[in-house]
């Protein structure tokens, strides 16, 4: 079969094309045929049509994306923005992080295996990209009902994938999250982060530039999978024989992925390469219209170079393959040999494909036939920006209104004891060990907080001890209820999981997942959480680097919950003063900090108890999250408390009884005045810790929060092997560890 | 009691790294002229009862639906001459 | 002068780092061993660290063992020196015939990471001689393929000859037979188990620093040599 | 080109946890009467040139030096007839 040439194309303008097949509406095909003045070859067609998908392009997201820059706090901590691989920041040292959360939900739901442990890798290379050692990875998960029997093949799939493929690659899993709900039925989220530091020297981006650069891909050979995954769409191939489907699955080689980081790195360390990519989404098409569009000149690429894994893959489906651990460096010519040897060292495979030229065009070429002649620009940034429609969705008012404050409240105190059991186990509340002790977290042996930890804290440097913190939250009942809040509490929670840890949050990423933006309604909860995010890091200082949109997250008309995760980093001068959650020493003082209202809506007990959502998420207060951080961090510094965990769903008793597990000790509590019982144990107000405080630094701790304004309230000494709540119940620890470990085992074991 | 055996491989367009693994091992082995490995998994099932059509239209079900995750593999079912040694795997062949 | 101690890397070895920083909190000097190279550049005693070498596929140590640098540790091993193998080196070691039996997928088929009791069975090998016999030490474990298998009278044997040299405490982790977690050569120099002591090392990043002893024994008993 | 295949199953004294689960699983999944399920491997060896007797020795060796560990594997080595659509594990039985 002969291939589609542009010259060919010229002469043939009106040979149909699969434009629609391939996702691309009527006028985006016409713009790309405006913007190359003839119509496109189909190996052009196949770069536009992936590269202008909703995935690649962020054409829906894009006009709400922007405020993140636009309303971005002044940051010193910045070395590099959204719109590289992955934000840079700054922790200084010399030192430097980069992080990123990216989804895999719906390769996921059809593979859980693949499709989450090719989450894990792929995550993996964009932090590579940068120029960092990945440290660490985090894995926000969400899944329907706990006893859904779909839920049964879904979330042990995901959780084997993220493990056998984190684990094999040797980075340790520091946390994330697991959520149940009904909601994500059908549409399981599989969010991953990564983490890396470097020096601030070792900083790459991913450009070619420098006429007579090499363009060298490397790593694994390409195969026919993936194709068309990026685009969600079926895949027909250009062959005239009629479509051929090819499969959207792709299998991960964690293997090859450890020999690329460890390759790579040895690349950076000697200096070789001026630009570098990582292969994701839209594979051969991305990384070489994006490297080429941010260099300084052309590119030109033999595409028949490319080792294929299968021989008889078209030049579009080359184009288009997802195929995993592959990357691309732009290489001089005098440090060529010696990247080449490089990879020879580690088994890689690395092959020169092309050049850099000191045109403005892209140029394919397969066997001597121009195939591609594209401005790159036109392909990597120039895709269609929609404004879509917004709605405020016409069910929220009355979702608001059936508030839970009308919901029964336990009559009694044997009823408070029955409910804070059946919180405890309830299948989000309920220990996660069963998951997270499938995951490595000790690899490299750098890991000082882990899962359960609030956050996961890695150091960084073993001389000063210079560490970093990361948490994800995200909480899609909040944000169903009010979007703009609901992501700013997703925030609110970050933030305040790391500064319990003992670190000062510094910068975020976040991983936007949403239903359809073809629903008006949706787009008004993506628009309402972008803006409400936005907001949030202006106020708290801390800039968003980067993250991911997924959209379409819906089962036939049923969208999910609209569930922004967000990432904060922090960061720790001395890992040694970080803040574990255990209570560990009896007799220490538990004190309470931040305000306690009646906010039940969208609470776990409002779930767990009454299976109910509506009313309003409890009240954001950002600058109580930052002077609430700023006590946590300056009392881990300065050695005023031994232990700190933050309160989020749950309420006070969740947080108590898992750091009394945690610890191997009870604790005696005291309801306070002006609360009842109730909404003293289960209420989620924002903005509050439960802290233990050694006895000789109650008054220094006392005075410091007086000081800065922060309300304090003992409520409790850690005592003996109960949970004793005063006047009201007395649950020993063995019961409450058996009722909160053993639901995952039992739903999954 | 008959045996049925379920062989489950890779589609042929899927990446099999742990053939692959197998394969690249070879020269170091000094094994030279094996062009290919796959990697498959190979289920022996021993059932009561005779081994008629139903029972195989059933251990079909049962490889299409667990045995085999189709998304990604292949498999066949054949029901296994007793007699034959060279085909059963029950001591090392020397 | 300091005891020279390598650490083998396998393409796919994740814990060599550090076992490396292990040997050097214990006193001793990392020497990086790379699998291509058969040298051993003089070390003392050699340590195959955790990980996925070449992946683990096919089996776990199955490609390793037939690595250039296992031709020479297999041979200074037989001639006496000391090699522990942690975790995927244990599997190695076995693949190698330099202990008996073999590991096998966990019982319960899912990768396992948690802190493990162990009880010290034999204090006399040269990875132990820091411990007392019947000492319980807690260090990490983390695997998917460590279930210990041998025959019968492999195991007899073992156990007969006080070869065993760790055996889980506090519940059976994967499936080992006779819960052992860790075994020795009749000669005490080669000693292979599941669990991982160089991330018990420091009370920063380990749940305790139990492990230490292995590093500590076997500087101890090359500087008496 | 031929295709030699190499059986790779656990002794039969071996615990084969695999196995087992799938066995365990059985009864959820509606099915009775089958008595036994064993996992093993399946490798298969795309061999470029005649498979003589020579050539399956080595692969003989091959597999009781590499692909399967004899101290806890039996292992089967065969040529796959390339004409029985049966055992050719190249579409799926339905
Ligand atoms: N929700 C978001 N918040 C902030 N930045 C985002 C978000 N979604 C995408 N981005 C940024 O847009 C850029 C392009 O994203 P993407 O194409 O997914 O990158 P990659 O292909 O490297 O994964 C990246 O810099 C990414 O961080
Ligand atoms: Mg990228």
């Amino acid at each position: 079969m002969s291939v589609d040439t542009t010259k060919h194309a010229a002469e043939t303008p009106d040979t149909p094309q699969p434009w629609a097949e391939l996702g691309l509406k009527e006028d985006e095909y016409q713009r790309i045929r405006e913007i190359l003045g003839r119509r496109p070859t189909g190996a052009e067609l196949a770069m536009y049509s992936v590269m202008w998908s909703e995935h690649c392009s962020y054409k829906s997201s894009k006009v709400h994306l922007r405020q993140f820059g636009e309303k971005a706090p002044a940051s010193d901590a910045m070395l590099v923005g959204i719109g590289e691989n992955a934000g840079v920041v700054d922790i200084g040292q010399g030192y430097a992080a980069t992080f990123k959360v990216e989804s895999h939900n719906h390769p996921s739901y059809i593979e859980p295996y693949q499709g989450a442990a090719t989450g894990i890798g792929g995550i993996v290379r964009d932090i590579l990209a940068m120029g960092a050692r990945p440290v660490a990875v985090m894995d926000p998960l969400r899944f329907g009902a706990a006893d859904h029997p779909d839920t049964r093949r879904v979330l042990p799939g995901v959780v084997a994938g993220i493990g056998g493929y984190g684990n094999c690659l040797g980075l340790p899993n520091i946390g994330g999250e697991i959520v149940f709900d009904s909601c994500y039925q059908g549409n399981p989220l599989v969010n991953a982060l990564c983490v890396g530091v470097m020096r601030h020297e070792d900083i790459h981006l991913a450009k070619a530039s420098g006429a007579g650069n090499k363009v060298i891909l490397y790593g694994a050979r390409t195969g026919g999978d993936g194709i068309g995954g990026v685009s969600v769409l079926a895949s027909e191939t250009f062959d005239a024989d009629g479509p051929s489907r090819r499969p959207a699955v792709q299998v991960g080689d964690p293997f090859q992925e450890k020999l690329l980081i460890e390759c790579t790195l040895e690349v950076f360390a000697e200096d070789l390469v001026v630009g570098i990519q990582d292969l994701g989404g839209a594979g051969l098409s991305c990384a070489t219209s994006e490297l080429a569009s941010a260099g300084s000149g052309g590119m030109r690429v033999e595409l028949d170079t490319v080792p294929l894994r299968d021989a008889t893959l078209s030049p579009e489906e080359i184009l288009m393959s997802e195929s995993q651990e592959r990357m691309c460096a732009i290489v001089t010519p005098e440090n060529t040999e010696r990247f080449l040897e490089i990879c020879e060292k580690w088994d890689v495979i690395a092959t020169v494909i092309g050049e850099v030229t000191d045109g403005e065009r892209l140029e394919i070429t397969w066997h001597g036939e121009q195939i591609v002649d594209v401005i790159p620009g036109t392909v990597a940034h120039e895709g269609p920006v929609y404004e879509r429609p917004l709605a405020r969705p016409d069910w929220l008012d009355a979702l608001q209104a059936d508030s839970a404050a009308k919901l029964a409240q336990p009559a009694n105190a044997d009823e408070l004891r029955a409910q804070v059991l059946a919180l405890v186990s309830s299948p989000n509340q309920a220990a996660k060990s069963w998951v997270t002790d499938q995951y490595d977290r000790y690899v490299l042996g750098n890991t000082v907080l882990a899962t359960p930890e609030d956050s996961g804290m890695i150091r960084v440097d073993e001389e000063t001890n210079l560490g970093v913190a990361l948490a994800t939250d995200g909480n899609g009942r909040y944000a169903k209820l009010d979007p703009y809040a609901g992501a700013q509490l997703a925030l609110a929670e970050a933030y305040r999981n790391v500064a319990a840890s003992g670190a000062k949050p510094l910068a975020v990423t976040d991983c936007l997942n949403f239903g359809s933006p073809e629903d008006p309604a949706v787009m008004w909860q993506f628009a309402e959480a972008c803006r409400g995010l936005a907001d949030a890091c202006a106020t708290l200082g801390t800039p968003v680097t980067g993250g991911n949109v997924s959209l379409y997250n819906q089962t036939g008309e049923q969208a999910i919950h609209p569930t922004p995760v967000v990432g904060v980093l922090g960061v720790i001068d001395d890992v040694n003063r970080r803040t574990p959650m255990a209570f560990r020493e009896e007799g220490q003082l538990l004190y309470l900090l931040g305000d306690t209202r009646e906010e039940f809506g969208g609470s776990a007990w409002s779930q767990v108890v009454h299976d109910h959502l509506g009313g309003l998420p409890p009240k954001v207060d950002l600058e109580r999250e930052r002077l609430l951080a700023e006590i946590l961090v300056n009392a881990s510094r300065d050695g005023m408390i031994d232990a700190a965990h933050d309160l989020s769903d749950g309420g006070l008793i969740q947080a108590v009884t898992e750091s009394c597990l945690k610890g191997g000790h009870g604790a005696r509590l005291v309801v306070p005045d002006g609360l009842s019982a109730f909404t003293f144990l289960f209420s989620e107000s924002a903005g509050r810790a439960v802290v233990a405080v050694p006895r000789s630094e109650e008054v220094r701790f006392n005075d410091m929060c007086g000081a800065r304004g922060l309300p304090v309230t003992r409520v409790g000494v850690v005592d003996g092997d109960t949970i004793e709540v005063q006047g009201e119940f007395t649950l020993p620890l063995a019961e409450l560890r058996e009722a909160h470990e053993r639901t995952l085992p039992e739903l999954f074991g | 009691m008959a045996r049925v055996v379920v062989d489950v491989m890779l589609k042929p367009e899927i990446l099999d790294p742990q053939g692959q693994a197998v394969q690249r091992a070879l020269p170091r082995l000094g094994f030279e002229g094996i062009a290919d490995v796959r990697q498959g998994k190979r289920f022996e099932l021993e059932v009561e009862g005779p081994v008629d059509d139903a029972a195989l239209a059933r251990i079909r079900e049962l490889a299409e639906s667990f045995l085999a995750n189709t998304v990604i593999e292949d498999f066949t079912v054949r029901v296994e001459e007793s007699a034959a040694g060279a085909t059963a795997p029950t001591g090392a062949a020397r | 002068m300091t005891t020279r101690i390598g650490v083998v890397t396998f393409p796919g070895s994740l814990d060599d780092s550090d076992a490396r920083r292990a040997v050097r909190l214990a006193g001793g000097e990392p020497v990086a061993l790379w699998h291509r190279d058969r040298d051993l550049h003089q070390v003392d005693a050699v340590v195959l660290p955790g990980g996925f070498s070449y992946g683990d596929y096919l089996r776990c140590g199955a490609i390793a063992r037939f690595s250039p640098v296992m031709e020479t540790v297999i041979e200074q091993a037989r001639g006496g020196m000391p090699v522990l193998g942690i975790c995927n080196g244990f599997q190695v070691l076995c693949e190698s015939h330099l202990l008996p039996g073999a590991l096998t997928r966990n019982d319960h088929l899912h990768f396992v990471c948690r802190d493990q009791r162990l009880k010290v069975e034999n204090a006399d090998t040269a990875w132990t001689a820091d411990y007392t016999a019947g000492q319980e030490i807690t260090v990490p474990l983390k695997n998917g393929e460590g279930g210990y298998v041998a025959d019968e009278r492999t195991l007899d044997e073992l156990e007969a000859e006080g070869r065993v040299v760790f055996r889980y405490l506090g519940g059976n982790p994967n499936g080992s037979r006779r819960d052992i977690a860790g075994i020795t050569n009749a000669a005490g120099n080669v000693v292979g188990l599941m669990p991982h002591p160089e991330h018990a090392v420091e009370p920063l990043t380990g749940p305790t620093t139990d492990g230490l002893g292995f590093f500590t024994s076997v500087l101890k008993k090359l500087v008496q040599a």
